[in-house]
């Protein structure tokens, strides 16, 4: 466990924080479509140490029936953190906490997919945190979009995420688990950035109103730039699909 | 897992209709205003037996909650601080689509909203909750009962929650017995509170921005959000709700709506326990 | 905890109690239906500071449909006790006594309910204890059965229990938790008075062939009272309906 | 929650009848007198790995109860008291009906009847099971596991608990291990027991009465009886049981009628007590 | 607690193990069969103090049906612990172990049954650990496959088990629990002793691939042995029927 | 209670011949010989944050253990000796046939058979683990992730699991405090192992015995045999899994077979954990 008074969060001299990063700083993100061989769609996405992988099966049948709908697909979405992601190990059994982020996440989803094109099935999405360094449940929602994405599954558009908050006084971007757990605020929120749309909304502590606004200005900047690296990603993965001459969706039908 | 609900009645198409037209002439299917909360009606010390205790009534919403303060062993890494414990029950005699059985992950959401609103404002001086300095505390036990479901349990939770540990009373506890016990319902002192933090919820319907949804409101609304607040304006929590997406300048309305409305419960909380606190006072004189 | 030493449970020399009552008097009881909005039948019933609510569901559909019978409807039943209900804080998991009372009050309704008449359905009804100083399962069952009326569920008859017991050596009616946990018997007993039938039966401790004869005797005088409560407060119900033109059964069918 | 059964079979009218018919000629399905209990056949000590055992059939029901002695922590109310816990297992084997899986409804009823005949007459001498006042005490386990289901579970289970209970040594107890350690199969004494304690069961079918209904009869009985005696005819527990109704009267004979079963059942077990701890004599020497 | 410095787990000198068996020696075995009244067929088997009970019933039907396969019986295999069976008592939960071993043990009674002859059925045999003194899970088998033929279900053949064991560095057959928890290695075997095949094959402990030889050759003894006492047990059986003229199957169909 | 699966494809009696006919010539499905494992890529400290960890790829299956260690109370018949937990999670991004949930009765016996292959053989230096000498010791967890199930989980896992454990590092212990707490990411030394172990399995197809089955040849194969091996060639567990029988002389190919497959994972290992020792060192240096 970290000291609590062993860490400067904000350095007001250099204006950087803990880690060297200025406010508005992300820390650097990579990202990566098709990792999974069984999955029709799959993503990694890293935010620092935090990373993520997802994965998505379907539009397919479930059992039992009467879990299904007449008029649309349902979405049956899992946040889930590997044992060794966390400092302290993870019991694997769901927590609470994983139970209201699976809830939050799939609300988000549903804002994006085309369910209606698949009644009477279920899409499935999988998210599984395999290091844990704040901000998983936006790189998660990032990463499940991106799945969804290469699974070929329809949506309005893509879904991009970023925690913000508030740090020894400062408003800043991508909180890792440092400033999370130490500072005065954690906001995670996710877009369709094309749509300008926010899907996903949570504040963890206090801000004053004018925090909030320079908050949520600063979570849509860093939003945008994520959802270019999004769009960028898969624009690779297609144009090197199409140069091979085959296609991920055929492959898997 | 989180599944898209496939008990929940389908609202009628002529239904939403209807209340969206309403909507656009500045009407509510219930009669209200938009920004018009349902009428409240709170009752701390509904349950003797706990150590603090609040029935709420808004609209025909009733939400129960009811502290228990129990020993426990703290944290590790709060060694000398009580905890606080939320829990909502969803219990099946509150509405046809609540199952018996563990809570659901809107029991679970409801509970953390409310939790995180306490707890990330360290509205309770957990610190004046140690019994043994990193062996024994007080632990705070918020369990949230929802008795009947007609919308918007969250704002509905948090009042019963903010009534009910505003009237609590710490018992005593025998520090000599090996190991400590609580002495029930011998009273020490009021729960010592560093701030009153209460939620509101408004609902987006089509375009349209309303205060305390019902439950016919929030089964047609697109999103929901709920916004926590300190007693002196700050936000204290946010939460944003169901399948629908919003505008950023929509949460910057909602939080101005929000706050409005947090502002009429405080009034109606502290209008309840000033007189519940008043008739304890001559009952004991 | 109540010291044991510090209670006279029973006091020879007045002939009283520990609460003043005498052995044969019941604490206050207070009933009224049609307390819920949602449930197609309600009830709060009262013994003093036991306090219980009941709601009533159905006859409707389950899901899956191998658990519904050709012949009848079936009932399913839940006790429970609200966390903050009990002297100590009681996990909201069912205990082993929840599930033992769940059955044995199912049974009792069993025997009042014309089930034949709604075949392949459920009728549910759902016991909530909020505060619990004795005599719960007797309270719930009073309860119980006075929202299978409010929800215009047929029945033989109606069903009113109490518990009575044997305290500092004396038979006593509607025992509280005091006497409950110090004294030498309780006796939960419930019946169709109308009929004179006996449908709830349980002793938790010790008495003589002759005691045992004394506290049922108590018991369905006690009952007999209860019995004229429930049927007061249904008829008020019904008159008030009926004087405003409107009836519940139709509001919710 | 309580669910109406609805796998158990359907007995078909026809044999409900025949049933009915032969009581009111005073006869039984099974030849039986109406207050004959089934033939009893007890062997204490059927396994050796247990502190105490017996395996008791009562007709072709079969029911095997193990006694094992653990080391716990006392109840707080009960700081100088030992422990007693009663588990049923209704296991697979034993029936059709039964499905793998934790303990239903009738297996928790089953253990709670009889562990409230024997708590509540205080028949173990609980205070001469502590090891460390305050800290820890001997726990002593009965799990009744039911082999063959037909009929009259609660008498099987509470016959051989006594038998059980009866014939159970306390293991001896390494104090001066920290914590303390049972010496597995080295025995200090019999379990020190202040009273024997037994169910009987009584079934109506129809308007009459039977003891010791079997698995056909209970199917078709409108509702049971057990009650629990101590040895000197005291009761020491009532059980209703079943979807009908008694008339009071009904409970007095059924008491009745009880008693003369219990006694039956005393003498069984005493018999088979007796001559197993004869033989363990006789082994010893 | 048996301390481990107690018990001289091989005596050189006498050539014998700490109950006095040789290397080679079998517990005395017993076998019954027909020993439950309700179950289609049953066993009782004991190894020394190891004692087993199996049932088997079915074919039968289950609900819900999808968990059933077209083209032939599923099997549904539980082996299991009584909670008193044990040194200290086991909860009566299945532990990671039970789990595992109604694994092992189902795939190998797959080997065996004619599983094809009752499409869309379950056959359910439920294995009961009544005192547990090394060898459970081969016992176990033995028992359930005696239970199987008792219940009429066709098989290939029998299938008969046993655990071998490397104990104070010597090979030895039928490992009791001393000699489980102090020795070097527990191997369960368990065949279709009339084919020659091997069903079970476990090994905790180590061996060199000599030892394994010597080890596998002894099972193969040792399993002949039990099998003859099976098919020994089942004619007497078969035998006492028929000349009863009736026959167990009737009965139960 | 273990059910035949009824949710795992069929595989078309074609496919099956086609994969029998090919191994009659030598051949298997996916080009390799019969004594061929797929390529393997070990990537250690895959998971910084975890005491050790590495990533395996074995063909298409991919496997990540982690390794976290923690402080535990020591078994009662242990009490100076640390823990090792292998726990298994079948997570359902790694096939269309894994379900969210507890794990089931295939990842228990992934779990154990890589436990008992560690735990027999004395593999970790438990002792060296102890903090408080019958009190607290160090737990080693063993979390074992599939992320695509291709086939041969179990030796996916036994070389992630070495591989992970073979570059664990043990964090310091603050023993002063009372309880003594973990310096996360203060490292002290290696985790120390007595000896190498790992899990070769081998399927039979027909008459046909394969190393490293993929995930088609499991679901044709008859049987399959999990051998594992300490370094020096000792077996240190069997298992033998599926529906089929095996033939006695069959064992012991299938152990030979092993034996030279395990030489190649011991192989790869030890290249992957030197490689990626001697990095960190470049790096501290």
């Amino acid at each position: 466990m970290v000291k609590k008074t062993d860490i400067l969060l904000f350095d007001e001299e250099k204006g950087v924080r803990h880690d060297g990063r200025k406010p508005e700083d992300m820390r650097p993100v990579r990202m990566q479509v098709g990792v999974l061989d069984n999955a029709q769609g799959s993503a990694l996405v890293e935010f620092g140490k935090t990373r993520i992988l997802a994965a998505v099966y379907g539009p397919r049948e479930i059992l039992p029936k009467h879990m299904t709908l007449p008029g649309r697909a349902i979405l049956r979405i899992r946040y889930h953190m590997a044992p060794f992601s966390t400092t302290e190990r993870k019991n694997p059994a769901p927590s609470r906490r994983e139970i209201e982020l699976s809830k939050v996440i799939r609300e988000a989803l549903e804002a994006s997919v085309f369910t209606r094109l698949y009644p009477r099935t279920t899409i499935d999405v999988f998210i599984e945190v395999l290091q844990a360094d704040g901000g998983t449940r936006t790189a998660g929602i990032t990463a499940a979009s991106l799945a969804l994405a290469d699974a070929g599954i329809p949506m309005r558009d893509l879904i991009a995420g970023v925690a913000v908050g508030k740090v020894g006084g400062r408003i800043v971007v991508d909180v890792d688990e440092v400033e999370d757990s130490m500072g005065e605020a954690d906001m995670p929120v996710a877009m369709m950035p094309g749509l300008g749309k926010i899907v996903l909304l949570q504040l963890n502590g206090s801000l004053s109103r004018e925090e909030f606004k320079q908050a949520i200005n600063m979570a849509i900047g860093a939003i945008n730039k994520i959802y270019e690296m999004q769009k960028s990603v898969l624009k690779e993965k297609f144009t090197a699909y199409s140069e091979a001459g085959k296609n991920k969706q055929q492959q898997h039908s | 897992m989180s599944l898209t609900p496939s008990q929940i009645p389908l609202v009628p198409k002529v239904k939403k209709d209807t209340i969206i037209s309403l909507l656009e002439e500045g009407k509510r299917i219930d009669g209200r205003k938009l920004d018009e909360v349902r009428p409240i009606k709170i009752e701390p010390g509904y349950v003797e037996k706990a150590d603090g205790s609040a029935l709420v009534r808004l609209g025909e919403t009733v939400v129960l909650a009811g502290i228990k303060i129990e020993l426990g062993t703290p944290y590790p890494d709060s060694p000398n601080e009580g905890i606080m414990m939320v829990n909502a029950e969803f219990v099946p005699v509150a509405s046809p689509y609540f199952e018996p059985g563990p809570p659901d992950e809107n029991a679970f959401e409801l509970a953390r909203v409310i939790d995180r609103s306490f707890r990330e404002t360290h509205a309770i001086k957990l610190d004046e909750l140690v019994v043994v300095p990193g062996q024994k505390v007080l632990v705070i036990w918020d369990d949230i009962y929802v008795l009947n479901h007609a919308g918007n349990l969250i704002d509905a939770g948090a009042i019963a929650t903010l009534a009910a540990l505003a009237t609590t009373r710490v018992p005593s506890v025998d520090k000599d017995a090996d190991p400590p016990i609580i002495k029930r319902f011998e009273y020490e002192k009021e729960l010592p509170m560093e701030k009153m933090v209460i939620t509101a919820t408004i609902a987006k319907i089509g375009q349209h921005l309303v205060v305390d949804p019902n439950d016919e409101e929030e089964s047609v609304a697109d999103s929901r959000l709920s916004v926590s607040f300190v007693r002196d304006g700050t936000i204290a929590g946010l939460q944003k709700m169901g399948e629908g997406a919003l505008e950023p300048s929509d949460v910057d309305d909602m939080i101005e709506l929000g706050w409005k409305t947090a502002k009429k419960y405080f009034d109606e909380i502290e209008k309840a326990v000033t007189s519940y606190k008043r008739m304890l006072k001559n009952n004991a004189t």
